[in-house]
């Protein structure tokens, strides 16, 4: 038995931070002990990412590989910027579940299991011929056998619940032997349960008594020859919480509509990772939010931008094959000067690809992929929290410039979560727009001369009826023309407008070196791994910078100078360069592509040793 | 024509001083740029008439469109108007009454826009019987494009993009409005301005979505399409003007009738073989399923005339309330939404 | 049962070797990734067993799909096959059948795949009756996306994208076909695998398009929404049997029927209050017109039970037929294209 | 009146090109007389460059300024490179068409006008305050007024036609002035006449004595001061046509699937100004030309790839807004490696644009425009002959290459034509593709080592059914994988794939300077004026230099080497810089735009100018 070679001394060892991984079956409750044991380490102080991992089927058989369901979650100081590259600590709840996920743990690194689950039937399901805990297979790491199964019937015995209630318990012995590692407190989630399951006390009870056995268990059994402690973070002050990238993609327009003070119109149809956005607003009607689940990608973006045009915030959201669709419909959108946005959260392509996959590969589509000259803006955010605030600022841009706005998110961000300091509305802008003085004449594309924008009179507007549409429009009027020199004047102030909202965007920022050997420059997702990347090549004293774009089209206006600064650009992505031409185009600088397409997200180490690599070069 | 009675008013409620807004004040400055003869000129100009009788302030009225020499409509009427993108129509208009349900919102559309390219929004919209009013001018060719057959176009019809004749059986909008759940179907022709006029303006009045199939002439591209309807003589024995609560009789004198045999439509000589009024079917758009209305779009040429008039028109709750309803009862029972509440919801911790 | 009798083949004259195929030959090397006691199983169960009786070669039949869980079907049956994109499929086997008319071919689709985001592909390729067999299995859900509601749920049906219940009325597949000018329309359900079985072949052996609304169970996100079926006992009161040339009875031992009012359908029982058997509805599904197919179509709960079977089956010239005799015409007439004298053509000049 | 200003002297002017434009009511019959003009030219040996301009309406009322139907051409030696910049001479069969048509003929040049049409009213409809025949606004050209209508009339008195028919001959009587003014033979129109109205010899005789009575009337007349001959040109041997970009590309498209021995199933949905292509190909049907009118743009993409599947040629045509529904559609071609050609005839936009006029506003959304990493060949035609060429190639690369290929063609190019020589079928490759022998072990997505392409094995092969669609592939058997590794690595099959292809298209040429102070690069129909200007410019004694680009991705292998010999790269184009920025993104060459978004195509004098503007600057 591997549990014979434990040593019995226990200790405690801080740690900086710590990266922990529930694994089971679909049915195993793991998002619940994940997403619980995240709360808690919230609660007590450190910085908490994490990242779900779905089963790939809808519903696989019981103990199958492709039903195996998966919770990450990286905690510690606040330089924990990822939900970790490679986990310390793996809770498998059954063969399957070690299978899938043994390969990215850390070596040396702790796996607990449930021996129980270990039977003939279910190695076979996960297609092991023999007991990978009988053979030698698992000797670089430390593997911790816990009959699981019957330590939680025993302690729910007493509960007298079925027997599927009762063996439903057990993700809270596992989170119960974590809490005992990582020493947390179980208090918070005693409180949470009595809250939970106020209505139902024996599955309160039994849930209760599966965690504290989990924590005795842990205690008592000797299992673990150290407990660790993890450092807390310094966060600025305030109230937070845990938000996904579409939570959080969904409370920012809800926020900007409020802000705007008018009502939100969200056109979506259903799609992989961009539903829980829809989801998520439909459950706020209160907040005068309109969701429309319409027949496809196409009736969403035209009809989002139909309720701009009647004075509401128009928003629609999809993944990859849905943006393809919308190409038109956001076209039609620019030439008619509406704000409206269109979120994408991004997945692995081409075609249908990978849907469950994350990826970046939609960046030169969101910035040229519609016909004809037809500008727009394209923002993307960095984090899954940043969500918020770049949806906030995707309505901002096109409530004020008048036009549809791309944000960028992608399936990483949309099911990672982190912290977020929640914001007073106050700190938020107002968003209201000035009514046109009643008096003056009116046309509707006369211009604000210093945004370029046209005005937004609506519907409803007495002695202001005007009609807009797809031919292209006479400057000021916004008549039908054909004149050849007026299709060019309308051209150019299409694209000025767009290239003009460099001015009213926050200048790039640098972290680290200000001028040196290397800019690491990423968009998007990337942030995490990217920023943790750079503060290591810091530290190891390395002339490296790390810039993150959130404004992709167009860009900051300080970009060109700040790129001038650095003998080499590297620019990782999710993708094969894009980013990287469109620095190559704008700025004619030999920008590097650090390409990664399978469907992963970097990791902290991946963009690290190549950087050093490309250094090492350059001294070479 | 009792069938054409108002019932309701689609938008706000109509306001005294708006009475007094004419046909003139519908009119947009822009020059119309239809071909000489074309028929979507009547068309306009009765949309024009039946709007002033609406008593909707006209900043409250929007039209939108697709693409196609119909789909130039927004263009030619003095109130707000989104000429869209081919086969959207339906959709944009979805999303401006979602945004302010009380805007009186209308769809014009022609057959290759709505049902070639657009049918899909066109039967979604039917179904969630959004309060528009969808005018389908129906030329049965392509006529922005210059003359290609559309899904309208009769079989075997020789146009430019088929040269030996279509091989494609023509769809028909009514059964498919209906078949859609349509609470207002109609059909009404270009040549009857009167008819047309009417059935306008019923459709107007119908809270629902309202479907009118407009026939109309292609004088460039597909003319005489409608020769049956215009050679007064034998109009009789092709058309059936459709009334509520009347037996369903047509030809010289109304000789002819519509019976039953079975489950099938037949035609019957009134006053003949013991034929009576009584044994004919009586037109009633409002009855409890969509039989009727099924049969009656079947009839076609060469063995049956052509219905006109309204197929179908039944009350439903419409999208658009439903929407608001749902807004409302939250806010009833959640109170209206405070930001900072939403903010702050779920699990949250301090960090001092 | 009457109306399941072949008539033709779809493709190819059937070689004798090929009979020789069983189920097996059908199935493919890719597991099967469905939730356990999900719908399709039976379906594609009954797809394996109706394939080797077509006579048809292996090689010559393809199946084409769009995306959801129904629309995995192709990689699990060992035939050529296309799993295409959202909503499409009906168009990728329309080039599919044109550029290859011995081909048979077959599309899986699902509510959402066709009756949403594909319904406009849907309704062209039955109007045009390419020679195609399209099996729609609706689940009333969309299973693939994880549980919003779909076009043909329920109104006020609550699912993660309408959790306080959706506001749209559902679209009826059936009715829509039938408007869509279909040549062969029909409904089963999973729960039968004897009438699915028969209903498949049935369709598969019906030249021109032909439309399968299969009623399937999502375990996952919407069971038991075939409840009034698999509950045996009552099942005879919601369900009725058609069956071709045969008066339409229901219930338990039939003893209801379905008769005329007008042009409306009422529920008699028959041998009460003079009712007999020959008052009933004769189901033809071959008529001249649709309008009986429409009336049974039509029939919905909670008044009336819900038909199963074939409510149209009729001949009409295929799509790919005409399309090839067009070209056969063309080569008789001008003789085998001969290149050169193509590229000759018109107003020609020689430089020297 | 002007008629007295002309001298009474008489003589031949001999020129190397010459550019006429007739211009009438769309009922007048312009478009006829052009073209037989255009066949007139091309027989008597010239180089002849026409252009139709069409109404912008339908239908316009008679007379009005919408209803103005104009076709130009230019002729003579080789170097006539477009229909012209400018016309010498324009003939104007009603006051709208002189307004609408003046403010482009050459300063100085030859006005001939119907002075019968100049009525009050119609001077009205043309939107005229006064006669401009009378005015003096004419004065810097040479007006011609010439009672046609009455002229003609009297020519056609015996015929006995109906007013109607008579009034129809008109334009044959401008014709024969027209031939007169070119010193061009009557003889063959007559023979055509006589060919095209065998069965109405009334018609066939009134025509034929308009034709005459206006060739006699300009002999007689003295109207002109002079009769011109044009330069004829040195062609290549053989035989010709005329073709316009859309029949070349319907031609070029029947030919390959000629050549390969298989069906073509083109699948379009009608728009302005792809429809020809549709129209052209639905009268082959002998050909096994299969076309399908499919419900909308993506249907039509879809169906094409499906064809494809089952073994014929695919294709479909569409312009930008269809360009922009295709994306999904393609997309999927993409990832099942089918292949197809995807002609976008580019019309104004952005959305729905200006239909009727030309631009290269798409190439970008060509490139970029779909989700995901999902490259696909991007071609270009330079002329209208060329489309039949570059159609072609498009189907070999497609077939070749298991690929969707986009082909580029312009409103311009789709309506303007020039002389082609007619190819014999054997001088067009062979496409047709050995079959994998029939013992080979087989799997879809087993590559050709060279070309990295998979097999294209139809349905009706016994023994390799298989199934594709667009989620990610297994490298080789092609079932569906999620593997990390291998979607990285299928992702970079797809790039290299079509990267290779560079290796099996013509290397760049330039013409002109092979190092020099400028290259001018262009692509598609912009290439007759940019190389007319270079041309002007090398025989001013510039090192300067013209390349132009039919391949656009990838690009020739030897065009970077090419770009580093100048000194500066010129990219005149019909859009904000599209082929600009991506030289520069690949290459790192600060290329410089020369964009020019007005609907219409570039002048010769535009490029020109502009380059010595730039050359001066070099100097200064
Ligand atoms: C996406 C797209 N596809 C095609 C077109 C070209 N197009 C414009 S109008 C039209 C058909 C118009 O037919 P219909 O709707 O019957 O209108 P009509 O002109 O007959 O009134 C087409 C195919 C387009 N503008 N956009
Ligand atoms: C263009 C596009 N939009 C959306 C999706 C996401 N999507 C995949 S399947 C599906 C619905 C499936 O429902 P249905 O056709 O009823 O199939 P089921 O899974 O229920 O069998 C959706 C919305 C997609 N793949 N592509
Ligand atoms: S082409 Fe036909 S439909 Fe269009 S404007 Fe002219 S007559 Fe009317
Ligand atoms: S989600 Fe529903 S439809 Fe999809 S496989 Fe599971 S049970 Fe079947
Ligand atoms: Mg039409
Ligand atoms: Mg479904």
């Amino acid at each position: 038995m591997v549990q014979a070679k434990l040593a019995k001394e226990k200790e405690f060892v801080q740690v900086r931070s710590a990266t922990v991984r529930f694994a089971g079956d679909s049915g195993d409750g793991m998002q619940l002990a994940g997403s619980q044991f995240a709360d808690i380490a919230s609660m007590t102080g450190t910085v908490v990412r994490t990242l779900t991992d779905f089963p790939s089927e809808i519903r696989a058989p019981a103990g199958s590989l492709g039903g195996v369901s998966g919770f990450q979650l990286s905690f510690g100081d606040e330089e924990v910027r990822t939900p970790g590259d490679e986990p310390y600590v793996l809770i498998a709840m059954n063969p399957a579940a070690l299978k899938m996920n043994l390969a990215e743990l850390q070596p040396g690194g702790i796996v607990i299991v449930n021996e129980d689950e270990f039977t003939p039937g279910n190695l076979a399901k996960a297609a092991y011929s023999s007991n990978p805990l009988e053979t030698g297979d698992l000797s670089s790491f430390r593997v911790i056998p816990v009959s699981m199964t019957r330590l939680n019937e025993e302690a729910v015995r007493p509960m007298n619940l079925s027997r599927k209630d009762a063996a439903r318990c057990k993700n809270f012995f596992a989170l119960g032997m974590t809490l005992w590692l990582y020493d947390r407190p179980l208090q918070p989630m005693l409180e949470w349960l009595m809250d939970k399951f106020r209505k139902n006390k024996a599955i309160m009870a039994a849930n209760g008594a599966s965690l504290r056995a989990g924590y005795n268990f842990a205690d008592t059994a000797e299992l673990f020859r150290v407990q660790h402690t993890v450092a807390t973070a310094r966060l600025p002050k305030g109230r937070y919480r845990r938000v996904t990238g579409n939570e959080a993609a969904a409370l920012g327009l809800i926020a900007a509509a409020n802000r705007a003070g008018r009502a939100l119109v969200y056109a979506s149809y259903p799609i992989t990772p961009a539903s829980e956005i829809l989801h998520e607003l439909s459950k706020h009607k209160e907040y005068d939010v309109r969701t429309l689940q319409t027949e496809d990608e196409i009736a969403a973006c035209v009809a989002a931008m139909g309720a701009s045009f009647a004075g509401a915030i128009g928003a629609t959201g999809t993944s990859g094959p849905g943006l393809s669709l919308k190409a038109e419909g956001l076209g039609l959108a620019v030439m008619t000067e509406l704000p409206m946005v269109c979120i994408n959260v991004q997945r692995a392509g081409p075609s249908t690809g990978m849907p469950t996959k994350t990826e970046q590969a939609d960046l030169l589509m969101a910035v040229y992929g519609r016909h004809g000259e037809c500008p727009m803006p394209v923002l993307a955010a960095a984090t899954p929290a940043d969500c918020f605030q770049m949806t906030f600022e995707a309505v901002r841009l096109a409530v004020k410039y008048m036009t549809p706005v791309m944000l960028l998110s992608d399936s990483f961000l949309s099911s990672s979560a982190e912290p977020w300091r929640v914001l007073a509305p106050e700190e938020l802008p107002d968003l209201r727009i000035a009514e046109l003085p009643a008096g003056e004449d009116f046309a509707p594309y006369r211009r604000d001369p210093k945004t370029l924008s046209r005005p937004w009179v609506v519907p409803g507007t007495p002695k202001r009826e005007h009609r807009i549409g797809g031919l292209e429009k006479l400057d000021g009027a916004g008549t039908v023309s054909y004149d050849a020199a007026n299709h060019q004047r309308m051209v150019n102030l299409r694209a000025e407008k767009i290239a003009g909202i460099s001015r009213d965007i926050p200048p790039a920022e640098v972290t680290g070196a200000k001028e040196g050997d290397l800019l690491v420059i990423g968009w998007g997702s990337t942030y995490g791994a990217i920023a943790a990347a750079v503060d290591e090549l810091l530290h190891a004293g390395r002339r490296v910078a790390h810039l993150h774009l959130r404004y992709l089209n167009p860009f900051p206006a300080n970009l060109g100078e700040i790129l001038s600064k650095y003998e080499r650009i590297l620019v990782p992505e999710n993708n094969m360069g894009h980013l990287c031409s469109l620095l190559r185009d704008r700025f004619l600088v030999n920008a590097l592509p650090l390409p990664k397409v399978d469907g992963r997200t970097f990791r902290i180490r991946e963009i690290q040793e190549h950087v050093e690599t490309l250094l090492g070069g350059l001294f070479r | 024509m009792s069938a054409y009675e108002s019932e309701c008013c689609t938008a706000d409620q109509p306001d005294a001083t708006i009475s007094l807004l004419t046909k003139k004040d519908f009119q947009s400055a822009q020059e119309v740029k239809w071909c000489p003869g074309c028929g979507d000129f009547g068309i306009l100009s009765q949309v024009q008439n039946v709007l002033p009788k609406l008593g909707i302030p006209r900043e409250k009225i929007v039209f939108v469109s697709g693409i196609g020499c119909s789909s130039r409509f927004p263009y030619y009427l003095n109130t707000y108007g989104i000429h869209g993108i081919h086969g959207r129509a339906p959709a944009i208009a979805m999303g401006v009454k979602c945004a302010n349900p009380e805007l009186s919102v209308w769809v014009v559309t022609g057959d290759g826009d709505s049902l070639s390219i657009g049918t899909n929004h066109l039967i979604h919209c039917l179904r969630r019987n959004l309060d528009l009013t969808i005018l389908l001018l129906n030329n049965q060719i392509y006529g922005l494009t210059k003359g290609q057959y559309s899904p309208t176009s009769e079989f075997g019809k020789k146009t430019k993009s088929s040269p030996l004749g279509t091989i494609e059986q023509p769809i028909h909008p009514i059964p498919l409005a209906l078949a859609a759940e349509g609470t207002f179907v109609a059909r009404t022709v270009f040549a009857d301005q009167a008819h047309l006029g009417k059935t306008i303006e019923a459709a107007a009045r119908h809270k629902g979505t309202s479907f009118v199939e407009i026939r109309q002439n292609c004088v460039v591209f597909n003319d005489n399409v409608l020769g049956t309807f215009t050679d007064a003589d034998t109009r009789g024995d092709h058309w059936i003007y459709l009334e509520q609560g009347r037996p369903i009789r047509f030809g010289k004198d109304g000789r002819k009738g519509l019976a039953m045999r079975g489950t099938q439509p037949e035609i019957v000589a009134v006053g003949e073989g013991g034929v009576r009024e009584e044994n004919l079917i009586v037109h009633d758009a409002r009855g409890a399923s969509n039989s009727q209305a099924y049969l009656l779009a079947g009839l076609a040429p060469p063995e049956f005339p052509t219905a006109l008039g309204i197929f179908r028109q039944v009350e439903k709750p419409t999208y658009d309330d439903l929407l608001m309803d749902q807004i409302d009862d939250a806010i009833a029972k959640n109170g209206r939404g405070e930001l900072a509440k939403l903010l702050n919801a779920g699990t949250t911790w301090l960090v001092e």
